[in-house]
């Protein structure tokens, strides 16, 4: 499917500052997430998102407040530009009562209720039938709205991808499919996972409309996904965007990044989401240096002000958490 | 008021209750419409209904049983039905990490009313791959509540408490119980608890979904006998009713478990572990348990009937364990 | 994928009445089977072969000894055409003890080491992993072989279908993919089970070439197997073969078959594999009416003699059973 | 002769081991070679036995635990990692109705001699989803052999005996295993039965796996108290090696069971049910069993530490056992 984009949103001083914000959002925040895991604050898994940050910031701006996102374990940049607070994020990052998951969830499993934030998933393929899920009973209740579905590259290899595009294809469901192509599943390259590694080109088999896109480029993502809301919407069905992208940092913080080289992720790391949006607003005068460098100033002051809110607050304490497998209600034992 | 009516007609009517009442049920999974479900349970419902609250699936377990999570957290009602157990197993990932978790490390925030029904059992000389008995997996898992409707009466009312329930409920319906004909109570009783279907004083004989009626044809040769035993339905396997067990314990002393489940790790071995736990100085006697013997299910009638529970055999661990034997 | 069939196999009358054999032989069995369910001496489930010979027979004639085979619960046809004794395949539906898989199995699970008959699977889907790790044994020992995979059109939407297909294509191995498309899985007709109907398409998705074969025409079949056969060879990897067909009878001796018309179950038979052989056959005068009746009677022959074997064998005693649990031998427990 | 080394580095010898021996065995799974394993257990393999012995696998649990009994079918002794139990959940329908059931059901022609090797349980802050122990599960499963090798001493020699089995072994490695440092018994014990870890007359503290350490050092800390607590290591799930703890039974008279597993329906509960049915007479006290909380395991490290079994859990139970509570 060619890429006939939309007419263009005319890209004013205002957007251009929110899409930086919010890359820059993800970007310091993950590189705090970096330190406090080596002051152990942290624990547990961490998965970096620095270097896809174009995607969750170009994806989810042109998403509505009545839209439904899945996610998987590499979400804190989802999350972020969702606008689930720095300071609930951060607080769930440390384990804290006040994280949007109470604390229990951890860096995998963020979620938020009041955004149609529905996670957070650790079993890669997992979050998938869930969106089908989400998206069925939108339908069903008649409500307009489309449930975005992130996923990396390596899950496309999963029973679930199969048989979840091909359910939303057949009840034509309004899920939008989002394939975070960042060349590797943890340490194995994509072509050494499938012997399709054109990964839209699966969509083809469920007769899913389906693009890719230049994942580094903020522009090009919230273009390709205002298109694929209006096609989801007008027609129905679902849509599915490859997009191309790259990790920088290791799969998790216990990744010695033995499977690719340096001078790989050097050379993507040029091609950044962050240095290239900058350097095309600064070519076209768009924002001056000095509203980057004040930018970058509010959102290290957010995200430091996250990390005191995550330091202050408390620990849930055992026996609340212990009661609370089971949500109250009915007639049930 | 009662009437008699099969086990069958009675999860239909159920169903047909659930769709007529509440705009956000609807069933789904493999068959249920066109076929009229492999057990013939939802014939009918399709036409009634129509194409959107009763959807049949495509071969997708984990797909639809996920959607089932996925539209419950969008705020509706599923009721999906995985034809049986054994096929269960493809769809374990999404029941044990998704419907079973979602409640707790949310931080409470979402809730999962899904219920989930499957045929269980063996003694349709199925063979070794449809014959499976899981029940006490599911029960393992916290998040998870998972009960068996062992009479007509049950079949007919726990599905609207699973319905009523905001957390994932796993019901069992066990393959020999469809054809079974009996009263049913349309008022529907409490259950919320183990239920004592048959009062008795020297042992108690504890059991569950498909081999409730071999444990009440066994209660019935051993009375003949002059023992009197008691029958305890458990009717949950998850949350368990320990508390109606040691009452009845603390009467008898002595207890027979019967339990279709393999042995080693089955549903009665975590009923004995309570059991030890909390009435260790009632009991006069070892702890009993009629499960099936540890071997894939074969499919000769004589070979299954073999290796499953019997009545014959219930009788005679009762005899052992009250000193007959 | 277009059919460019290989030089065509003359068809002397040795090879068509080896053929017509083969389809009665399925055919008359599985008559008999069905009039032994009535009788309740076959128990369980039955599911009847009968509209599909032809690609058994077809397919499973062009390979050799040396080949796996892996297939479902509709597996009698296979099972007799693989050269499983009719004697031990009736015995087996019987359960006893001299059946194909000492009665254990039944109707559902068919096996014979010797033939490389590696069942006999229940679980919709459930044979193919396991067919692509015998190619990989035959591959890793460097044998030369295939495996090939017998499965139903309803099986596709599972996601051990997509898995095992990008493995299979992937890694190169040898595997024949043949999905038997008669059109329904249980009650539900394929357009409602997937949202890509032209099964052979989602070939495409993993680069496996793939073609369309119309499985009521046992010579289309064979040729179509021959020619996959020496792909497989020739490349390494798998093939994909989707066979047109229609089941005449219910799906087991349980269905009441509410979904389909008696009407559309007539047209088929009209077409089916056997009366449209014996009309090509008579056609070209190539057999006579009286060598088809001959042939009949042999077969019924042989099938009455399975089934007289089958009523005189023992019934496995249940402590044999009982004991075979585990294969004897290392030093664990 | 003895040296230390590592739980990971033994793991890694044994499959060095293998690989360099029997020209059948191959290792396969995710991120078993160019990533070095997710625990990094198979670091170096690649390199030295090149692409086709140390296999990459696509995201494809169900296809290649399935192609491991295919090939094991065709003749292969294959090793298969799934990197955490958490996901054998998709492959549970190849693991128990074509691993478990093929010898059985095919009358006993075929043999699936696949080792399955996954990494267990929790403690690592891994949130609910990462932290299961569902050994349990696989042990109900007739057909299955499970074994956990709890010391150094055990990985390093369980997967050789693994390999010579022709059924399907399961091996369950702890993931709070694989940095400990122990001294490493080159040659091969007898694995074949559970093993008294530490000899004592009091009680019998019974574990496995990953709980080992813990009920070792309650053993010590019991010491102190003038407890002697004896330890048996299972070793083995299925078979279970009840003889070893009756015979321990006999002496003790006392038991606590130690098992990461949630408690209901746990390995515990099991090993319970067999104690009463074989050592009821001997059981001076309730048996205990100190398992995991049922809650779904939560990140924070002190709500995390609060559900699993710990040291000081084993040693009141112990206690209260001892009537010293
Ligand atoms: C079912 C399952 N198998 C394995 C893992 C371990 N694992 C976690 S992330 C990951 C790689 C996933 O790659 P991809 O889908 O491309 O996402 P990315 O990490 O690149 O964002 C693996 C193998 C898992 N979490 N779930
Ligand atoms: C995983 C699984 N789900 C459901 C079933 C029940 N079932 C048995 S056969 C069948 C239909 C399969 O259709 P298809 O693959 O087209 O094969 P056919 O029966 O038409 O030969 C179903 C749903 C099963 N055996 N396994
Ligand atoms: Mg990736
Ligand atoms: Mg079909």
């Amino acid at each position: 499917m060619s890429a006939t984009v939309l007419p263009e949103m005319e890209l004013t001083q205002a957007r251009a500052e929110a899409l930086l914000r919010q890359m820059l959002r993800i970007r310091r925040f993950e590189e705090k997430c970096a330190e406090l895991y080596s002051a152990t604050k942290i624990r547990g898994f961490l998965h970096l998102y620095i270097g896809q940050e174009a995607i969750a910031a170009g994806v989810i701006g042109a998403l509505g407040p009545e839209d439904a996102i899945v996610a998987t374990y590499r979400e804190h940049g989802h999350a972020l530009v969702r606008g689930i607070p720095a300071r609930t994020v951060m607080a769930e990052m440390y384990g804290k009562r006040t994280g949007c998951s109470r604390g229990r969830g951890g860096s995998m499993h963020l979620f938020d209720a009041e955004r149609r934030f529905f996670g957070g998933h650790a079993i890669v393929g997992g979050g998938l039938p869930l969106a089908s899920g989400l998206a069925l009973a939108d339908r069903l209740k008649g409500r307009k709205a489309v449930t975005a579905c992130f996923f990396g590259e390596g899950a496309a290899a999963e029973g679930e991808f199969h048989e979840t595009l091909n359910l939303s294809a057949l009840w034509k469901l309004p899920v939008l499919f989002l394939c975070e192509n960042n060349l590797y599943g943890m340490g194995t390259a994509l072509d050494r996972a499938t012997s399709e590694p054109n990964i839209h080109r699966h969509a083809a088999a469920y007769r899913i409309p389906a693009q890719t896109v230049d994942g580094m480029d903020i522009l090009a993502v919230e273009a390709a996904t205002r298109k694929a809301r209006a096609h989801i919407e007008s027609q129905g069905g679902p849509y599915f965007l490859e997009l191309s992208t790259y990790r920088f940092r290791a799969h998790s913080m216990f990744d010695p990044e033995l499977y690719r080289d340096r001078s790989e992720v050097e050379s993507w790391k040029a091609k950044g989401p962050i240095v290239r949006f900058k350097s095309l607003i600064s070519e076209s005068g768009l924002l001056g240096e000095s509203v980057v460098r004040r930018l970058d100033a509010e959102v290290c002051a957010e995200i430091e002000d996250a990390v005191i809110y995550a330091e202050s607050s408390e620990w849930e304490p055992a026996d609340e958490m212990l009661a609370d497998v089971y949500r109250k209600g009915g007639d049930s034992p | 008021m009662s009437r008699t009516c099969t086990y069958r007609e009675a999860v239909r009517m159920a169903l047909r209750d659930a769709l007529g009442t509440d705009p956000r049920v609807f069933l789904m999974g493999e068959d249920v419409g066109r076929y009229g479900g492999a057990y013939a349970v939802s014939r009918g419902l399709l036409a009634e209904f129509g194409p959107e609250r009763v959807r049949d699936t495509p071969l997708s377990e984990s797909a639809f049983v996920g959607a089932g999570i996925g539209a419950a957290l969008g705020g509706m009602r599923p009721i999906v039905e995985i034809m049986t157990v054994n096929f269960s197993l493809l769809a374990m990932d999404q029941i044990v990490n998704s419907a079973a978790l979602l409640h707790h490390m949310s931080g409470g925030q979402f809730a999962v009313p899904l219920v989930l029904r499957m045929a269980t059992g063996a003694g349709k000389q199925l063979a070794a791959q449809h014959s499976h008995s899981l029940e006490n997996w599911f029960a393992h898992v916290p998040g998870l509540k998972v009960a068996c409707p062992a009479t007509v009466t049950d079949a007919r009312h726990l599905l609207g408490l699973a319905l009523e329930d905001p957390n994932p409920v796993l019901l069992f319906e066990h393959v020999m119980l469809y054809n079974r004909e009996e009263v049913l109570v349309e008022e529907a009783p409490d259950l919320k608890s183990a239920v004592v279907r048959r009062e008795g004083k020297d042992v108690s004989i504890v059991t569950y979904g498909g081999s409730l009626p071999k444990a009440s044809e066994a209660a019935e040769v051993l009375s003949s006998e002059g023992i009197d035993a008691e029958v305890i339905d458990l009717r949950w396997l998850r949350p368990l009713d320990v508390d109606t067990l040691v009452r009845s314990v603390a009467k008898t002393h002595r207890v027979v478990l019967v339990d279709e489940g393999w042995k080693a790790g089955s549903m009665a071995a975590e009923i004995c572990a309570q059991l030890v736990e909390r009435a260790f100085f009632e009991l006069d006697a070892p702890i009993r348990r009629v499960c099936t013997d540890e071997v894939p299910i074969p499919y000769p009638a004589h070979l299954e009937q073999a290796v499953l529970p019997s009545t014959a055999k219930v009788v005679g661990a009762t005899r052992e364990v009250l000193g007959r034997g």
